[in-house]
């Protein structure tokens, strides 16, 4: 299978604090790669170069071979699209959802202006959402609601790469599970490869195929998810692992 | 049911706004002597309004409109969020050493050698002695431990935790938790532990309440729930967790 | 020479690329105070090159509007010559500079023929103890006012002091005057209606109601803002850490609030210098006062160049030295400003 | 209340019977009577026309001179607060030089120098009414810059000039017509204080300021002369300054 995402020795300095430093990682076509670390590790860091929102000091980002540069074709923007953290900071309070979908199916003419309506509908549907949202502002959501929609934005320009910055940490639990299963189910449908970046291990256990672990700016292990969980190679692993609080689970 | 050690009970207790929007209702519960009671509710549920009725700290535009709390002994209480919890203008140790002579109304000067102790008890590095630092200074895991060191300032009996380490690193919240086990068996204070995260209230408490929308829907030994919940909201709970394979690797050299 | 810096033209362009030298890693104190000093620097040099520029935004010809259309054409000349606006205009900045740093003023007054550094000095102290004191009565009033209105929230008092900006935003300063005056001087003869009488206890008598004239434009927008932080602070969660712990709310407010709140505030303050500088010129016309206004308009009146370019310089590099001190007095109160911006 | 100021000074002509500058030196300050409902000046001027007429003026000066800076302001603090960098620099330098020259001084100097009248209003106000915009709208693009919604329409592809028209702006504008109105009425005081110092508007057009300077004579005795444009320029003040904060609240509760 051909890798669709290489990261090839990626350092990111922020005026002498080092975020990145010689990350290589690359992301098979069709498959979910989890990025595990605590605050200050760099996986944002690492997603927002992937995405083109920070230029690398060092290093290349290659995308279905090709090398993504600071200015990037129309192609490549189409081609990889972002879902963010917070909720309330992920719309434009101004826009209506209509605006907000039909933005990037129109920059990139996925769809003629006459079938625009059809296809807004279509996308809230694919997030289960009911069509008299396209009218509404953002403030009239729940938090599970706007990341919804923003999945929705993300995914209106038929994207190859999905990356996910912790879309599910500000939620509360129950509505997290719903989220993370059209995650998974949009991943089946449209055949995405997704970057999924998380703090919480359960999150990455529930969605991901294979397991990074990065630490300080450098990525200390990989490994597929069973193996990971089971016995993971590096030190500071165990120790995540060990940390996350268990549930005694009882045979009900 | 109420018996001679129970230190905090609450009855009936309802909050809701001034403009009459009902918010908790009828909640009641207790804790005994060195106990540890947790509630956990996803938010909006009322918990942590709960928690600040306990200590008279109700924002201006939520009154109480019915129950009674009794508390036997002080209570102290620490927020989620410890980058905003402090006093951003003044430096650590002072602020420590204010609630120490305000609440043991000691002098200015043996307040501050009762602050560093405190400081040191809970595991702050020894430097805070020679430059007193900021709390920007500090790193998250630490300046939770200042926010605890001020709640046992004023020697409490009862500690009131409103989320301490939803905003920490796994790793960090593990060491405070255990520091918060370790100095409640030695200082023997109760402890009302509220979260939305299931595992650390079932690792911590002995007895849990579950609320929803401001009730209590489900309470009982932490065991019991767990086992066999009553209520569909607790068995949703339950189920939305994810579940870890158990860690089975051995790392040479743990 | 009070102003014996450096050549500005080097640090003028070095002043806009360093001043991103605080960098993340131990910025100690000195570098974000070098950085303000270096802004603070190229503000002044940017100040001179207006100050002289000045006369060159004139439409037509200034010569001719110093002597009046009927000047004979050799006194235009003559006056020309003297004004060095016949030099080409890069040998004037240079000699404009020159004079600048080496007599700390620019030129000498047409009208009086004395430098205008000696000019205004002698007129600065009235001007200067209106601002003082001005400034005095605004942050006064103003910290009072806010701290009730914010302590007592949906009071009554608060509604007043909502209300009482919008109100007072639309009084004109000498409008604010003459209303004063007519009451306290004509009708309840308190405070003396013009001039300054004698002796510095009769000078400040008779500043005091001019001072108020223009800290009452300033109170307005101080304390609104500075409600609107305490009020900010007072939600704030330390507030709720510190009350749980049983600290008296008096305490909390006067040693913990308070100090959050004034930063922004002063910013604000440091910002409305410059238009109470200008609202006290205006007062001093009102008010018949002998001060740096009323230089201002005679200069105006007889078109003396020099005068009115030194004026602006000097009001210009106060409201900079000011705001510099309030920047750094800001750093000190706020260790975060300092370590990394 | 502003519709009724506006609508008084767009009709005065027909409201009052006299030109603003007719003299009649029959009645000279006559108190308010039945033909002079504002009684007359000292040239025999009936008060109250000059009143509405020179309401017309100073409104039209006030809005006309506001345009250009309004959109300077905005256009330069988006470019500023987006960009960061060298242009906030630049920026920033410039608002620092221009607000160090206090405001009237530059007013003063500029109307004296391009001759009294209008021109001179412009060309100042032209050169530094667009700090206060810049200052507010810098200050709030540099937040947005960060939001996670500028993020994703980058991540999109949009070109920055999209992104500052379609996302950026509609954000900055409610804020900055707030500002606006605080603003305007800053401008209607400079104006009437021109006229006031007698190197504004030029006198025989009506101005609420040489109307106060001309009654700053007769002070002790008609002092309703220069008190009642004083609060024509007050009454302005309130008008806008209430329709600012309104818009405030409403854009704050969308």
């Amino acid at each position: 299978m051909s890798d669709a995402l290489q990261i090839k020795n990626i350092t990111v300095n922020y005026g002498g604090f080092i975020a990145l430093n010689q990350v290589n990682l690359q992301i098979d076509a069709h498959t979910t790669l989890g990025l595990v670390g605590e605050s200050g590790s760099g996986k944002s860091t690492l997603a927002k170069v992937v995405a083109g929102l920070v230029t690398p000091d060092e290093g290349e980002v290659r995308f279905s071979e090709q090398v993504l540069r600071k200015r990037r074709t129309r192609m490549q923007h189409k081609a990889i699209q972002m879902v963010f953290q917070n909720p309330d900071a992920s719309l434009n309070p101004k826009h209506t959802v209509r605006q907000i979908l039909s933005e990037g199916l129109l920059f990139h003419h996925i769809v003629p202006r006459s079938q625009l309506m059809d296809r807004c509908r279509e996308l809230l549907a694919l997030v289960h959402l009911d069509e008299d949202a396209l009218v509404r502002y953002p403030y009239a959501f729940s938090g599970g609601q706007r990341q919804r929609i923003a999945i929705a934005r993300a995914i209106s320009v038929e994207p190859n790469l999905l990356i996910a910055d912790e879309p599910t940490s500000a939620l509360d639990v129950s509505v997290q599970l719903s989220v993370l299963e059209l995650l998974h189910r949009l991943k089946e449908k449209l055949n995405l490869t997704m970057l999924f970046i998380s703090h919480d291990m359960g999150v990455i256990n529930a969605v991901c195929d294979t397991v990074a672990v990065m630490r300080q700016g450098r990525i200390i292990e990989v490994s597929p998810k069973e193996q990971f969980f089971l016995h993971p190679k590096a030190d500071y692993s165990y120790q995540l692992l060990s940390a996350v609080p268990r549930m005694p689970i009882f045979n009900r | 049911m109420m018996s001679m050690s129970t230190i905090l009970e609450i009855n009936q207790l309802s909050l809701a706004t001034t403009n009459k929007k009902q918010l908790v209702t009828d909640v009641s519960l207790a804790v005994g002597k060195g106990k540890t009671i947790g509630i956990v509710g996803e938010s909006g549920s009322g918990k942590s309004l709960t928690l600040r009725a306990i200590i008279q700290l109700l924002p201006p535009t939520i009154i109480k409109v019915g129950g009674t709390i009794r508390c036997e002994s002080s209570c102290a209480m620490i927020f989620q969020d410890p980058v905003s919890a402090l006093d951003p203008l003044c430096p650590v140790v002072r602020q420590v050493a204010e609630v120490v002579s305000y609440r043991q109304h000691l002098s200015r000067k043996t307040s501050r050698t009762k602050a560093l102790e405190l400081l040191a008890l809970l595991g702050l590095p020894e430097d805070l002695k020679r430059n007193d630092r900021y709390p920007h200074q500090l790193s998250g895991g630490q300046r939770q431990r200042v926010l605890i060191a001020i709640a046992l300032a004023c020697r409490p009996g009862i500690l009131l935790c409103d989320e301490p380490t939803t905003a920490l690193d796994v790793t960090v919240q593990k060491q405070i938790l255990e520091l918060l086990a370790k100095l409640q068996r030695e200082l023997n204070f109760a402890l009302v532990f509220v979260t939305h995260n299931l595992a650390i209230a079932s690792a911590l408490c002995t007895k849990l309440y579950v609320m929803k929308e401001g009730r209590i829907v489900e309470q009982g030994r932490t065991q019991d729930i767990l086992a066999n919940p009553q209520h569909a909201y607790t068995k949703m709970l339950i189920d939305s967790v994810l579940h870890l394979p158990d860690l089975k690797g051995v790392i040479a050299g743990e | 020479m009070k102003m014996h810096m450096l050549n500005k033209r080097r640090i003028f362009r070095k002043g806009i690329l360093s001043n991103r030298a605080a960098g993340h890693t131990a910025a100690t104190v000195s570098i974000s105070i070098l950085s303000a000093l270096l802004k603070a620097m190229a503000t002044v040099a940017c100040i001179i090159v207006a100050v002289f520029f000045i006369i060159r935004i004139v439409p037509g010809d200034p010569v001719k509007m110093i002597l009046g259309e009927h000047a004979s054409p050799s006194e235009i000349i003559q006056m020309r010559h003297s004004l060095g606006l016949d030099l080409p205009l890069g040998q004037q900045f240079v000699r404009f500079l020159h004079h600048l740093f080496m007599y700390g003023d620019t030129g000498t007054s047409i009208i009086y023929n004395v430098s205008t550094r000696t000019l205004i000095a002698e007129r600065t102290p009235v001007t200067l103890l209106l601002i003082v004191m001005a400034i005095a009565i605004t942050i006064v009033v103003a910290v009072l006012l806010a701290m009730i209105a914010a302590t007592h929230k949906d009071g009554l008092v608060d509604h007043l002091i909502r209300i009482f900006p919008t109100i007072t935003l639309g009084m004109p300063v000498f409008w604010v005057g003459l209303l004063l005056i007519l009451v306290f001087g004509v009708w309840l003869h308190w405070f003396p209606v013009g001039g300054t009488s004698g002796g510095l206890f009769g000078t400040l008598y008779s500043l005091t109601l001019p001072a108020i004239t223009v800290a009452f434009s300033q109170i307005p927008s101080l304390v609104r803002s500075l409600r609107a932080q305490l009020l900010d602070v007072l939600g704030s969660d330390f507030v709720v850490t510190l009350k749980a712990a049983g600290i008296p709310n008096r305490v909390i407010l006067f040693r913990h609030v308070l100090r959050n709140a004034s930063i922004p505030t002063l910013m604000l303050l440091g910002v409305n210098v410059s238009y109470l500088i200008g609202g006290t010129l205006v007062i001093e016309q009102v008010f018949g006062l002998k001060g740096i206004g009323s230089l201002l308009f005679s200069a105006i009146s007889s078109r003396d160049f020099p005068v009115i370019q030194g004026i602006a310089l000097y009001c210009a590099v106060a409201v900079v030295l000011i705001n510099l001190f309030i920047e750094i007095l800001s750093g000190y109160l706020d260790p975060r400003l300092k370590g990394d911006d | 209340m502003l519709l009724l100021l506006v609508s008084l000074a767009v009709f005065a002509p027909l409201i009052s019977r006299y030109q603003p500058a007719a003299q009649n030196l029959a009645d000279i300050l006559r108190p308010s009577s039945a033909n002079h409902w504002l009684g007359t000046d000292q040239l025999g001027r009936d008060l109250f026309t000059r009143l509405i007429y020179a309401a017309r003026t100073d409104l039209r000066i006030m809005i006309l001179a506001e345009i250009l800076p309004f959109c300077t302001g905005i256009f330069l603090g988006m470019l500023a607060g987006y960009y960061g960098k060298w242009i906030d620099a630049l920026v920033t330098l410039m608002t620092n030089t221009l607000i160090a020259f206090p405001f009237y001084l530059i007013v003063i100097v500029v109307a004296f120098a391009s001759g009294a009248g209008e021109r001179g209003i412009y060309i100042t106000f032209a050169l530094v009414g667009w700090i206060v915009f810049a200052r507010v709208v810098k200050g709030l693009s540099a937040s947005l810059r960060k939001q996670e919604w500028v993020a994703s329409a980058k991540v999109l592809g949009l070109p920055d000039s999209r992104i500052l028209l379609f996302h950026i702006l509609p954000n900055v504008l409610p804020q900055a017509i707030v500002v606006l109105m605080t603003d305007m009425v800053g401008l209607l005081v400079a104006i009437v204080t021109l006229g006031y110092l007698g190197i504004g508007i030029a006198p025989p057009t009506p101005d609420w300021g040489t109307m106060i300077s001309e009654g700053q004579t007769f002070i002790y005795s008609k002092w309703w002369l220069s008190t009642i444009p004083g609060f024509a320029v007050v009454y302005t003040g309130i008008a806008l300054s209430l329709i600012g904060d309104g818009l405030a609240d409403l854009w704050r509760r969308k």
